[in-house]
C-alpha cells in the first residue's frame, strides 16, 4: 500500500513545489514572492520527510529541521527588509 | 541523472559567469555566489552520484565517497567567508567611490572603455 | 492497519501540502493567497511528520523528534504569515478587500 | 689578492672620500689622492712582471660552478691601462680640487670619481669576461652619476641618461656576446679565450658573438652610429670630461678591442665591421669637430674621431696596426686630457666655452695658452709631438693596407682627409680662443688659473713633448709591453723614431698639415654650408625619435591592456580559462564520455533540476530588480541543498542551508545601502558578448562534469571508510575527515572565516553610508521597527534553536552535523534576535565581544592539535576513548570534539562579528547624527 | 628525532598562527606589546627557515604527517629544498616589511598584526604543503589575509583596487576548485606525490581530461603569478596599498610561480608519462610576453609605485621564463632570481614610501617636484635598488640574468629569450633612469614644509638591499643551493618516495 | 534560586525537547538534557523576558486541544475554499478589539488566529487595542470577532494574565 501511496505523495508534493515556485517567479509583488519562497521551504520539508520514509533512512531529519528553521529566518529577514529596509537596526 | 547534474552545473556556471561580468557590485556578488554553487556541486559530484548511501558508518553495505563531501564543506565555508568579505567590500566601495559600479563609474559608456 | 494509517497520513499530508500551494498559485490577491500556505500546508507537513514518526518508531526505537519539527512549524508559520501580511499592507499590495490603516488598524472610512 | 685589493681600494675609498668631506672640502681631494695612490701601491710590486714577459693571474672562487670567478690579470695591456687610469686619475684629482666651486659637493664628486676609477681598473685587470662586464657596467653607472653631477641642469640630466641608455644597450649586447664566447670556449677566462682563437673564428656562432661584443665596444667608444651620446656627456664638469673622454670611459671600448684582438681579429667580418665603423667615425668626428663652437664640443667630436682612428687601426688586423693603435691610445690620452683641462681652465676663468665669444685670450693667460697650443699641436699630429708619431704609424698602415686591398688609395685618401680636418679643428681651437681679436662679452675677466690647477696640464704637455721628441727613450718600453699584451704574441718589427725617411706616411702627414691649414682658411663658406643644411643631421634626433616611440608604444600597449576595468580582467581570465580547458581536446583521441553506468532519472529530480534552472535564469534575467534576484537565488541555494540530500551528503545539505540564509541576510543588509534597481544596460553588444562567454563557460563545465561522471575511478576513499571508526572514533566519515584525517584543512578553513570576520571588521571601521529614508518605490519605511508578534515569538524560539545547535555540535562526529553547522545555527538563532529586537536591545544584553570568541575558537582548535606534541605525535594527531560514568552510562570522548568546538566558536564569532557590525552601520550613523 | 626538532616542518606554519591568535586575544594590549609579539614571531621565522634550509641542503626531504596519517590519506607537509628556499625568502621580506610598518602604518587600521601573521601563516602553509587541496586552502588564507592587508588604511583608489583584486581572485579560486575536482574525479587522490604517480599512469581515454585539469590549474597559478594577460589586477593593487603591504606582496606573485614550479615539475614533469611536459608549449611564450609587457608598463608608468608594480610583472616574466627552460640550469637561474627579485621589489616599495612622503603633495608621481629632504640617502638607496631591479652589475639582478641567459644557451628558445631579456633589460634601465632623474634631479625649491625622512624610514629598505648584496657576495653557495634545488625538482621520484614511503 | 534557575518550566521543556531531539531516552541523555535545559536559559538569561507566569494549567490544556481541533477543521475549510471558485470568496479585514495586555498573550492570540479557520492576523494597532485580521471568506464579521474573543482570547487571558 505504501508503495502506491508514496509515488502519489511525491507527485502531490512536487506539484505543490511547482505551484509555490510559480508564485515566486510570477509575483507580482515582493510579498508574493517571499510567500512563494517560504512555502517552497515548507514543501521541501515535506519532500524530505517523504524521502526519509521512502528510503527508510532517518538521516534526512536534520535537514528537514534546518530547512524549517532557515526558511523562517529567511522570511523574517525579507519581510523586515520590505518593512524597514534596515533589517538589523 | 548524471546528464541532469552536468546540465545544472553548466547552467549555474553560465549564470555565474554572466553575472560576474556585470558592471555593478551587486550582480557581481550574485555571480560569485552562483559560481560557488556551481563549483561546490561540481566538486561534490566528482565522488560520483549515489543515492541513499550517506557516508555514516552503519551496517550498510556501501557508502558514497566521503572525501569530496569534506572538501566541499571546506569550500562552502571558505566561499562563505569570501562572499561576506566581498559584500562588505562592495559597501565600502559604494562609500568610497560614490556609486556601485565596480570601477567606480556611472554609465556603461565609461565602463566600456 | 498500521500501514493503512500511515498511508492515510501520508496521503492527507501530501494532499494538504498540495492544496496549500494550489491556493498560493490560484488566488487573486496576496491576502487570500496567504491562507493556503499558512494553514493547509502547515497541517500537511505536520501529517507527513507524524507519519514519519510512526514509520520509524515501528522499525526500531521510538522516533519522536519529528514532533519537534512540527512544533517548530506551527510556531513559525503564523509569525511568517503575520509579517508577510504586514509587509504587504506596508507596500500597499493589491487587495480584494479594502485595506485598513497601517497604524491604527482601523478600516478605511469609505467602507 | 693584490690585484683584487687594487680594484677594491677605490670602491672602499669612495666611502672614505664621502666621509672625509665632512672634515672639509680639501680632505675629500686628499683622500681621493691617497686612495688613488694606494691602488697604485697595490699594483706597484707587480709592475715589473709584464716587462719580464710574465702575465700575473690571480683567482678567487665566487661562483665556480658557473665559471664565474673573481679572476684578475696583469699583463702588458692591463698594466698600460692601469697606469693611465691611475696616473691621469691622480692628475684629475688634483685638477678638480681647484675646478669645483664652493657650491659643488666635493664628497659626492670624489666619491663618484673613485667609483668610476675602481670600475675602470676592474675592467682592465679582469681575467674573467663576465667579471669584466660587471666592471664595464659599473663604469656606465658611475659615469651616469658623474655626468649628472650638476643635476639641476637639464642637459646634464639628459646627457647622463643618454650615455647610460646607449652604453647600457652595448652592455647588454656584450653580455650576450660574452656568454656566447664563453659557450664557444667553455670558459670565461681570458687565458682560455686567447688559446681558442681559431676555434672561435671558425665557430658558427662567431658572427653573432662578434656583432654583440662589437655593439658593446662601439657604444662605449662612441663609434658611429652610436657616437652621439658623447658630446651630450660634456654636460659633466670638465675634470670628468677630461678623465672619462680621454683616458678612461671611452677607452674602455678600444681597450676591449685590444683585449679580444687575439681571439676575434683576423677575419673579414672583423675587418669590415671594425675598420668600417672606425673609418666612418674618424671622418665624421673630425668633420663635425670643425664646426663646434663649444670648446668641449669640439674636443668631444675630436675624441670621437680619434677613437675612430684607433678602432680603424685595430680593424686592420695587422700586428703593426695594433701596435699603432696601442700607441695612439697612450698619446691621445695625454694630449686630450690636457686639452680638456685647458678647456676647463678657460671655462673656469672666462665663464664661457663658446669660441665665438672667446677671443684673444693669449693676452690674459699666455701660459695656459702655450700649454694648450702644444697639446693641440699633438692632436693635429705636428712633428716633435707624440701625436705625430702614432698618426704617422697610422698613415703608414693605412697606406700599406690600401695597397693590398680593393679600392686602392681610397682608404689612404680618406684618412688623409681626416688628418687634414684634425689639423683644421686644432688650428681653430688655438686661433679662435687665444687670438682672433678681442673677447666679446665674457662673464668675467680671464686670468691665469691657480698654480696647482696648471700642474696636471703641465705634466701631460711635457709628456707629449718628450714622447714626441725621444720616443725610444721614453715610451718605447711601455708601448712594447702594452702591444705585447694586446697581441699576446711576439711583437712585429717596428721602429719608434721621429724620422723614417720619405715615405707615403710622411707625404700624407704633410698633405694633412697643409690641407688642414687650407680648410681652416676657407672655413667661412664651409660654416655657412654646415649651418644651412647639415646641422640638422644629428644622430640624437634618431635617438630621441626612438625613445619617443618607445614611450608612445609603452603607453599605448599598457593603456590598451589595462583600462582599470574589472570586467575586462574577469573577461580575460575567463577566456584564458576556456582556452586552457579546451586546448587539450583538439586533435585528441580522448572520448568525451566514458562507459560508466549512470543513475536513472526520476521525476522529482527532474522537477528539482527544472526549478533550479528556471530560478537561475530568472535571477540572471531579473538581476536588476535586486530583491527579486535575491529571492530567486534563494531557490537556487535551496535546490542545491536538496541535491546534497538526494545524493547522500546530509552534512553538505545542512551546511549549504545554513550558509544560504546567512548569505541572504548579509545581502539584505548590504542591499539597504545599494540601489534597489539598476538601469537597463545600454551596451547590448557587451551583453551579447558576455552571454556568449557564459554559454561557452557553462557548456564547458557541463561537459567536464559529464566527462568525469561517465568515467569510472579509483579513490583513496576506502581508507577513510575503513579507518573512520577504528582510527578516528567517529561514524560520520565526513566529519572525521574534517576534524581528523584532514583537520589541517579545517584549521585553515576556520582561519579563513576568522580572517573574513576581522577583515570585515577592519573594513567597516569609519565606513559611513547614507541610509535611505524611503524604499525604492518612494514609500517611507514602516514605523514599527520591532513588530510585536515577531519579537515575542522569536524570543521563545531562541532556546529551542540553541538546543538544536548543541545537538548538531555534539553528534557531528557520528551523525550529520558538527561544529560548523552548529556554529551557523547558533549565529542564525542570535541574528534572529537582532532582527526582532534591534542592535541596541541586544547590545544591552549581550556583550558584543565576538573577537575573543574567534580567538578562543582558533586557540582551542590549534592547541588541541598541539596537545599531540606531548605524546611525540605530529600536530593534530587525535585521540579518543570510551568513558563510563554512573547514571550517565557509556559515552565517547574524542580530542577531535575539542577541535570541533573550536570550529564552532570561530563560526559563531565570525558570523556574528560580520552580521552585527554590518547591521550596526546604520546604527552608528544615527548615533553620530545624534551626537552632532 | 624528538622534541621540537621532530616538528620542525610545521613550526613555520604554527608560529605565525599562534602569534596571530595571541595578537587577537591581546588586541587591546599596549601597542608596544603587540608590535613586540608580531616582530618577535616574524623574526623567529628567519632561524626556523635557516634550520629548514640546513636540513634540506643535503637533499633530505622532511615529510611531516599531520594527524599522523600516512600519505596519501592524510595531509603531509614536505620540507624540501624548494620549500625551505621559499620560506627563507618569505621570512626575510616579512621581517623587513614589518619593521617598516612599525613606523606607523600598522595603526592606520584594525588588526594589522593579526592579518600580517595570518598572511605569513597562509604563505608558509602554501609553500610547505604536499596536498593539492590543502594548497587551495592556504591560497585562500593568504588571499583573505592579503585582502585585509591590502585594504588596510582605506582610501578611494585602494578600495577600488582591493575590490578588483578580491573579485578576480574569487573567480580564480573557483577555477582552482574545478581543476582540483577534475583531478580528483579522475585519479581519486589529492596528495601531490600520489597524483604524480597516478597521473603518470594516465590511460589514453583520460588523457585530454587530465590535461585540461592540469592546464586549468595553470590558469589559476598564472593569475596569482600575474602572467599576461592575467596581470591586470596587480598594478593597481600593488601601487595603491600601503608600503609594507606592497613589500610583503613582493612574495605574493612568487606563490603563483612557486605553485607552477612545484606542480609542473612534480606532476606534469618529464617523468610524467603521458602527461609529461604539459606546459612546454605555454609557459615560455607567455613568460616572455609578460616580461615585455611588464617592462613597457614600467616605461609608461606615471608614478613610482605603479612603475615598481609593473617591474614586478616583468620580474614574473623573467622568473617563469627561467622555469620554462625546464633544465637544471634554467630552474637554478630562476631560483636564484626569485629571492633577488623579491628582496629588490620589497626594498623598492619600502623606499617609495619615504620618497613619496618627502615630495609632499606630488607624492610618488612622475612630475617635477620640490627638492626633497633626505635626497642623498633616499637617492642613494633608490639608485642601488634600481640597479638591482634593472639587472645591472654588480647586484644580484645581474647574476640572475646572467644565469638565465647562460641557461638558455642550449634552448630552442635561445633567440626569443635573449632578445626579450636583453631588450627589456635596456628598457628597464631607461625607465628607471628616467624616474630617478625625475624624482631626485628635476626638482625646484619650495615653500612647502616637507618632512625629512628619519632613519627608520629607510633602514628596512637598506636592510633588504644589503641582503640582496649578500646574494652577490655569497653567490657561489647560493647558486649551488639553487642548482641543487633545481636538480631535486627535476628528479621528482625522490620526493614521491619520501612522501609515499616507497609505496606504489 | 531564581538566579540560578531562572526558568524552571523552560528547563523542563528543554530537557524534554532534548530527548525528542536525540531520539533516545537514556539516563545519560536525561542528565544532559536537564543540564542543557539549565545551561541554555542561564547563558541567555539576559535575552529573556522577566518571567512568564502560567496559571490555570487545565485551561491551557483545554485551550491546546481546542486550537488543535480548530486547526484541523480550519484547514479543511480553507482546502474547500481553495478547491472552489476563487471568485466566490468574500475576503475582508476585520478589526478585533483586544483585552489582552501582555506581549506574549497578544502574540499567541495572533498566532492562534492565523492557524485557525480562514483568518490571518495582519496587524496589531500601534496602541495595541485592536488586532486586524484578514478573513478569507467572511459571512458575518461581528460573529467572527465574537467567536475569536470567546474561543481564544478569554482562555489566553485566564492563562497568562491572571497573576
Ligand atoms: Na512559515
Ligand atoms: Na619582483
Amino acid at each position: 500500500m505504501l508503495n502506491t501511496v508514496i509515488p502519489i505523495a511525491y507527485a502531490l508534493v512536487a506539484f505543490a513545489f511547482l505551484f509555490s515556485f510559480f508564485r515566486l517567479i510570477v509575483g507580482p509583488d515582493a510579498p508574493d514572492r517571499i510567500l512563494g519562497l517560504d512555502t517552497l521551504y515548507v514543501n521541501t520539508v515535506a519532500l524530505l520527510v517523504l524521502l526519509g520514509i521512502d528510503l527508510g533512512n532517518p538521516i534526512y531529519f536534520e535537514a528537514a529541521l534546518l530547512i524549517a528553521m532557515m526558511g523562517f529566518v529567511g522570511t523574517v529577514a525579507l519581510c523586515k527588509y520590505l518593512l524597514r529596509g534596515d533589517i538589523i537596526e | 541523472m548524471e546528464a541532469l547534474i552536468a546540465l545544472v552545473i553548466g547552467v549555474l556556471t553560465a549564470s555565474g559567469v554572466f553575472l560576474a561580468l556585470r558592471g555593478q557590485t551587486f550582480p557581481v556578488v550574485l555571480g560569485l555566489t552562483f559560481l560557488s554553487y556551481a563549483v561546490n556541486l561540481f566538486l561534490f559530484v566528482m565522488g560520483r552520484l549515489a543515492i541513499g548511501v550517506p557516508p555514516v558508518i552503519s551496517d550498510a553495505a556501501a557508502y558514497t565517497d566521503p572525501l569530496p563531501q569534506a572538501l566541499v564543506l571546506t569550500a562552502i565555508v571558505i566561499s562563505f567567508g569570501m562572499t561576506a568579505f566581498v559584500i562588505v567590500l562592495a559597501l565600502k566601495a559604494r562609500a568610497e567611490l560614490g556609486n556601485d559600479h565596480v570601477d567606480g563609474m556611472h554609465s556603461d559608456e565609461d565602463a566600456a572603455r | 492497519m498500521l500501514e493503512f494509517l500511515l498511508s492515510a497520513l501520508i496521503l492527507t499530508g501530501a494532499a494538504f501540502t498540495f492544496i496549500g500551494s494550489l491556493g498560493l498559485a490560484r488566488f487573486r490577491d496576496f491576502y487570500t493567497r496567504l491562507h493556503g500556505p499558512t494553514k493547509a500546508t502547515t497541517l500537511g507537513v505536520g501529517c507527513l511528520l507524524i507519519a514519519s514518526s510512526i514509520h520509524f518508531s515501528v522499525d526500531g526505537d521510538l522516533s519522536l523528534h519529528e514532533v519537534l519539527v512540527t512544533l517548530f512549524l506551527f510556531m513559525t508559520a503564523p509569525v511568517s504569515a503575520h509579517l508577510l501580511a504586514k509587509a504587504a499592507l506596508h507596500i500597499k499590495a493589491k487587495s480584494l478587500a479594502p485595506t485598513p490603516d497601517e497604524g491604527s488598524g482601523q478600516p478605511p472610512h469609505s467602507s | 689578492m693584490t690585484l683584487f685589493f687594487a680594484v677594491l681600494t677605490p670602491f672602499v675609498g669612495a666611502a672614505l672620500v664621502a666621509l672625509a668631506s665632512r672634515l672639509g672640502r680639501s680632505y675629500s681631494a686628499w683622500a681621493a689622492g691617497a686612495v688613488t695612490l694606494a691602488a697604485l701601491l697595490w699594483l706597484a710590486p707587480s709592475f715589473p712582471l709584464p716587462f719580464a714577459g710574465t702575465t700575473l693571474i690571480q683567482q678567487h672562487d665566487w661562483m665556480p660552478a658557473l665559471g664565474l670567478n673573481l679572476a684578475f690579470r696583469l699583463d702588458g695591456l692591463a698594466l698600460l691601462f692601469a697606469g693611465m687610469i691611475l696616473g691621469i686619475g691622480l692628475l684629475i684629482v688634483l685638477y678638480a680640487r681647484y675646478y669645483l666651486s664652493e657650491r659643488d659637493s666635493m664628497g659626492r664628486f670624489y666619491s663618484y670619481l673613485m667609483l668610476f676609477m675602481g670600475s675602470m681598473l676592474g675592467i682592465v685587470l679582469s681575467e674573467n669576461l663576465i667579471q669584466l662586464l660587471v666592471f664595464w657596467e659599473l663604469t656606465s653607472l658611475s659615469s651616469f652619476l658623474l655626468i649628472s653631477y650638476w643635476q639641476h641642469r637639464e642637459e646634464a640630466r639628459h646627457g647622463a641618461r643618454m650615455a647610460l641608455a646607449v652604453t647600457g644597450l652595448g652592455g647588454f649586447a656584450m653580455l650576450g656576446g660574452f656568454l656566447l664566447l664563453g659557450h664557444i670556449v667553455g670558459s670565461y677566462e681570458l687565458s682560455d679565450v686567447f688559446a681558442s682563437g681559431d676555434l672561435i673564428r671558425e665557430h658558427p656562432l662567431y658572427v653573432p658573438t662578434l656583432v654583440l661584443i662589437l655593439l658593446g665596444v662601439f657604444t662605449k667608444s662612441a663609434q658611429f652610429p652610436f657616437h652621439f651620446w658623447l658630446p651630450h656627456a660634456m654636460a659633466a664638469p670638465t675634470p670628468v670630461s677630461a678623465y672619462l673622454h680621454s683616458a678612461t670611459m671611452v677607452k674602455a671600448g678600444v681597450f676591449l678591442l685590444a683585449r679580444l684582438y687575439p681571439a676575434l681579429s683576423g677575419t673579414p667580418e672583423w675587418f669590415w665591421l671594425v675598420s668600417g665603423a672606425g673609418l666612418a667615425t674618424l671622418l665624421l668626428g673630425a668633420y663635425v669637430a670643425l664646426f663646434k663652437h663649444d670648446l668641449k664640443g669640439l674636443l668631444a667630436y675630436s675624441t670621437i674621431s680619434h677613437l675612430g682612428l684607433i678602432t680603424l687601426l685595430f680593424g686592420l688586423s695587422t700586428p703593426l696596426a695594433a701596435v699603432a693603435g696601442v700607441f695612439h691610445i697612450i698619446n691621445h690620452a695625454t694630449f686630450k686630457a690636457s686639452l680638456f683641462m685647458a678647456a676647463g681652465i678657460i671655462d673656469h676663468e672666462a665663464g664661457t666655452r663658446d669660441m665665438r665669444r672667446l677671443n684673444g685670450l693669449w693676452t690674459f693667460m699666455p701660459y695656459t695658452a702655450t700649454l694648450a697650443m702644444v697639446a693641440a699641436a699633438a692632436m693635429a699630429g705636428v712633428p716633435l709631438l707624440n701625436g705625430f708619431l702614432s698618426k704617422e704609424m697610422f698613415f703608414a698602415e693605412a697606406a700599406h693596407i690600401s695597397a693590398d686591398h680593393l679600392g686602392g688609395w681610397t682608404l689612404a685618401a680618406l684618412v688623409t682627409l681626416a688628418g687634414a680636418l684634425a689639423v683644421a679643428y686644432s688650428i681653430r681651437f688655438i686661433h679662435e680662443v687665444f687670438f682672433n681679436g678681442e673677447p666679446t662679452d665674457l662673464p668675467r675677466t680671464p686670468h691665469e688659473p691657480p698654480r696647482w690647477m696648471k700642474v696636471p696640464v703641465e705634466i701631460l704637455v711635457v709628456l707629449c713633448l718628450v714622447v714626441g721628441i725621444a720616443p725610444a727613450l721614453t715610451v718605447a718600453p711601455l708601448l712594447a709591453v702594452g702591444a705585447a699584451g694586446t697581441l699576446q704574441a711576439p711583437l712585429p718589427e717596428y721602429h719608434l723614431a721621429l724620422w723614417h725617411g720619405f715615405n707615403p706616411a710622411l707625404a700624407m702627414s704633410l698633405i694633412a698639415l697643409a690641407g688642414g691649414a687650407t680648410i681652416y682658411a676657407l672655413r667661412r663658406p664651409l660654416f655657412a654650408l654646415q649651418e644651412r643644411y647639415l646641422d640638422r643631421l644629428d644622430a640624437r634626433v634618431v635617438y630621441n625619435a626612438l625613445l619617443d616611440a618607445l614611450f608612445a608604444l609603452s603607453q599605448w600597449i599598457t593603456r590598451t591592456l589595462d583600462t582599470g576595468s574589472l570586467q575586462r580582467q574577469v573577461f580575460f581570465f575567463l577566456v584564458a580559462a576556456l582556452l586552457l580547458g579546451l586546448a587539450p581536446w583538439f586533435g585528441s583521441a580522448t572520448p568525451l564520455a566514458g562507459n560508466r553506468q549512470g543513475l536513472p532519472l526520476d521525476p522529482v529530480s527532474l522537477l528539482a533540476g527544472f526549478t533550479l534552472i528556471v530560478a537561475s535564469l530568472a535571477t540572471v534575467w531579473l538581476h536588476r530588480q535586486r530583491l527579486v534576484a535575491l529571492i530567486t537565488i534563494g531557490v537556487v541555494g535551496l535546490v542545491v541543498s536538496l541535491a546534497f540530500v538526494k545524493f547522500s551528503a546530509p552534512d553538505l545539505a545542512l551546511t549549504q542551508l545554513s550558509v544560504e540564509i546567512v548569505t541572504i541576510v548579509l545581502l539584505l543588509l548590504a542591499l539597504y545601502f545599494l540601489p534597489q534597481h539598476a538601469a537597463r544596460e545600454r551596451n547590448l553588444g557587451r551583453v551579447w558578448r558576455d552571454g556568449a562567454i557564459a554559454l561557452v563557460a557553462g557548456s564547458g563545465t557541463a561537459l567536464l562534469a559529464w566527462a568525469v561522471l561517465t568515467r569510472p575511478y579509483d579513490t583513496i576513499a576506502g581508507y577513510f571508510l575503513d579507518n573512520s571508526v577504528p582510527g578516528g572514533g567517529g561514524t560520520n566519515v565526513v566529519n572525521v575527515i574534517l576534524v581528523d584525517f584532514r583537520g589541517y584543512d579545517t584549521l585553515g578553513e576556520i582561519t579563513v572565516l576568522a580572517l573574513a570576520g576581522l577583515g570585515i571588521y577592519a573594513l567597516l571601521e569609519n565606513l559611513r553610508l547614507d541610509a535611505p529614508d524611503r524604499d525604492a518605490a518612494g514609500r517611507a519605511w514602516n514605523r514599527d521597527p520591532y513588530p510585536l508578534i515577531m519579537a515575542t515569538l522569536t524570543q521563545l524560539l531562541l532556546p529551542l534553536a540553541l538546543l538544536v545547535a548543541v545537538f548538531i555540535l555534539l553528534r557531528g562526529h557520528n551523525q550529520p552535523g558538527g561544529g560548523f553547522i552548529a556554529g551557523l545555527v547558533t549565529a542564525v538563532a542570535l541574528i534572529v534576535q537582532y532582527l526582532a529586537h534591534g542592535s541596541a536591545h541586544m547590545r544591552e544584553r549581550l556583550s558584543g565581544a565576538t573577537q575573543p570568541v574567534i580567538a578562543a575558537g582558533l586557540a582551542l582548535a590549534t592547541f588541541t592539535g598541539l596537545a599531540s606534541w606531548a605524546f611525540e605525535h605530529p600536530f593534530l594527531t587525535s585521540t579518543f576513548g570510551h568513558m563510563h560514568w554512573p547514571v550517565v552510562g557509556d559515552f565517547e570522548l574524542a580530542s577531535a570534539m575539542a577541535f570541533d568546538l573550536g570550529v564552532f566558536l570561530v563560526v559563531v564569532g565570525a558570523t556574528l562579528l560580520i552580521l552585527v557590525n554590518l547591521g550596526a552601520l546604520h546604527d552608528s550613523r544615527i548615533a553620530r547624527k545624534a551626537h552632532r | 628525532m624528538n622534541g621540537l626538532a621532530m616538528h620542525l616542518p610545521i613550526l613555520p606554519v604554527l608560529l605565525p598562527l599562534v602569534a596571530g591568535i595571541v595578537l587577537l586575544t591581546l588586541r587591546s594590549a599596549p601597542l608596544a606589546a603587540q608590535r613586540g609579539i608580531s616582530l618577535a614571531a616574524t623574526a623567529a621565522l628567519v632561524p626556523l627557515a635557516l634550520a629548514l634550509l640546513a636540513t634540506a641542503s643535503d637533499g633530505t626531504q622532511l615529510v611531516y604527517k599531520l594527524g599522523n596519517w600516512d600519505a596519501p590519506y592524510g595531509i603531509v607537509l614536505v620540507a624540501d629544498r624548494l620549500a625551505a628556499w621559499m620560506l627563507m625568502a618569505t621570512a626575510l621580506v616579512a621581517l623587513f616589511a614589518l619593521l617598516h610598518a612599525l613606523r606607523g602604518d600598522d595603526v592606520k587600521g584594525r588588526h594589522f598584526h593579526v592579518l600580517y601573521q595570518l598572511q605569513l601563516f597562509g604563505l608558509n602553509g602554501a609553500f610547505l604543503t604536499g596536498d593539492l587541496f590543502n594548497l587551495f586552502v592556504f591560497f585562500e588564507i593568504l588571499l583573505l589575509a592579503s585582502y585585509g592587508l591590502l585594504l588596510h588604511g582605506g582610501g578611494r583608489l585602494r578600495v577600488k583596487a582591493g575590490l578588483h583584486f578580491v573579485v578576480i581572485n574569487l573567480v580564480g579560486s573557483t577555477l582552482f576548485l574545478f581543476a582540483v575536482g577534475t583531478l580528483y574525479g579522475v585519479t581519486g587522490t589529492l596528495n601531490m606525490a600520489d597524483l604524480a604517480v597516478k597521473l603518470a599512469r594516465t590511460v589514453p581515454e583520460n588523457l585530454a581530461l587530465v590535461e585540461a585539469a592540469g592546464l586549468l590549474l595553470f590558469g589559476v597559478f598564472a593569475l596569482k603569478a600575474a602572467l599576461l594577460p592575467l596581470h591586470l589586477w596587480l598594478p593597481a593593487a600593488y601601487a595603491h596599498t600601503s608600503a609594507p603591504v606592497a613589500a610583503l606582496f613582493a612574495i605574493m606573485t612568487k606563490v603563483g610561480a612557486y605553485s607552477i614550479l612545484r606542480v609542473y615539475s612534480l606532476m606534469f614533469g618529464a617523468d610524467a608519462g603521458a602527461v609529461a611536459n604539459l606546459l612546454a608549449d605555454w609557459l615560455m611564450p607567455l613568460a616572455l610576453v609578460t616580461l615585455v609587457a611588464g617592462m613597457l608598463g614600467a616605461v609608461a608608468a606615471t608614478a613610482l609605485r605603479q612603475q615598481i608594480a609593473y617591474l614586478v610583472i616583468a620580474s614574473v616574466g623573467t622568473l617563469l621564463a627561467a622555469f620554462a627552460l625546464d633544465s637544471v640550469d634554467g630552474l637554478a637561474a630562476g631560483l636564484y632570481y626569485l629571492p633577488h627579485t623579491t628582496l629588490a621589489t620589497a626594498a623598492m616599495f619600502l623606499l617609495a614610501d619615504p620618497i613619496g612622503r618627502a615630495r609632499g603633495e606630488r607624492a610618488d608621481r612622475f612630475e617635477p617636484g620640490p627638492a626633497m629632504p633626505g635626497a642623498p640617502i633616499l637617492g642613494g638607496l633608490f639608485f642601488a635598488a634600481a640597479i638591482a631591479m634593472a639587472g645591472l652589475p654588480p647586484l644580484s639582478g645581474f647574476l640572475g640574468k646572467f644565469m638565465l641567459l647562460r641557461a638558455a644557451l642550449e634552448s630552442p628558445w635561445l633567440t626569443w629569450l635573449w632578445s626579450a631579456v636583453l631588450a627589456t633589460g635596456l628598457i628597464g634601465v631607461i625607465a628607471l633612469a628616467r624616474s630617478g632623474s625625475l624624482l631626485f634631479y628635476r626638482t625646484h625649491s619650495t615653500t612647502e614644509k616637507l618632512p625629512a625622512p628619519g632613519t627608520a624610514d629607510w633602514l628596512p629598505a637598506a636592510g633588504l638591499l644589503l641582503l640582496g648584496f649578500g646574494l652577490v657576495l655569497w653567490a657561489g653557495p647560493v647558486s649551488d643551493y639553487a642548482t641543487a634545488t633545481a636538480a631535486q625538482l627535476l628528479e621528482p621520484q625522490a620526493y614521491i618516495d619520501a612522501v609515499l614511503g616507497g609505496r606504489p | 534560586m531564581k538566579r540560578l534557575l531562572p526558568h524552571p518550566l523552560l528547563t523542563l521543556t528543554l530537557a524534554v525537547l532534548w530527548l525528542l531531539l536525540v531520539n533516545t531516552f537514556s539516563a545519560g541523555h536525561m542528565v544532559l538534557g536537564l543540564l542543557l535545559g539549565w545551561l541554555i536559559p542561564f547563558a541567555t538569561r539576559s535575552l529573556w523576558p522577566q518571567s512568564v507566569c502560567i496559571r490555570n494549567v487545565p485551561v491551557l490544556l483545554r485551550y491546546l486541544v481546542v486550537v488543535m481541533h480548530d486547526i484541523v477543521v480550519g484547514s479543511f475549510r480553507v482546502a474547500r475554499l481553495i478547491l472552489g471558485r476563487p471568485s466566490s470568496l468574500r475576503p475582508a479585514f476585520i478589526t478585533v478589539p483586544l483585552e489582552l495586555k501582555t506581549d506574549l498573550a497578544i502574540s499567541l492570540l495572533a498566532n492562534t488566529i492565523s492557524l485557525t479557520p480562514g483568518t490571518v492576523s495582519v496587524l496589531v494597532s500601534d496602541d495595541r487595542r485592536t488586532l486586524t485580521v484578514h478573513s478569507l471568506d467572511t459571512e458575518d464579521a461581528a460573529a467572527m470577532v465574537a467567536e475569536i474573543k470567546h474561543r481564544y482570547e478569554a482562555p489566553l487571558k485566564a492563562i497568562f494574565e491572571s497573576c
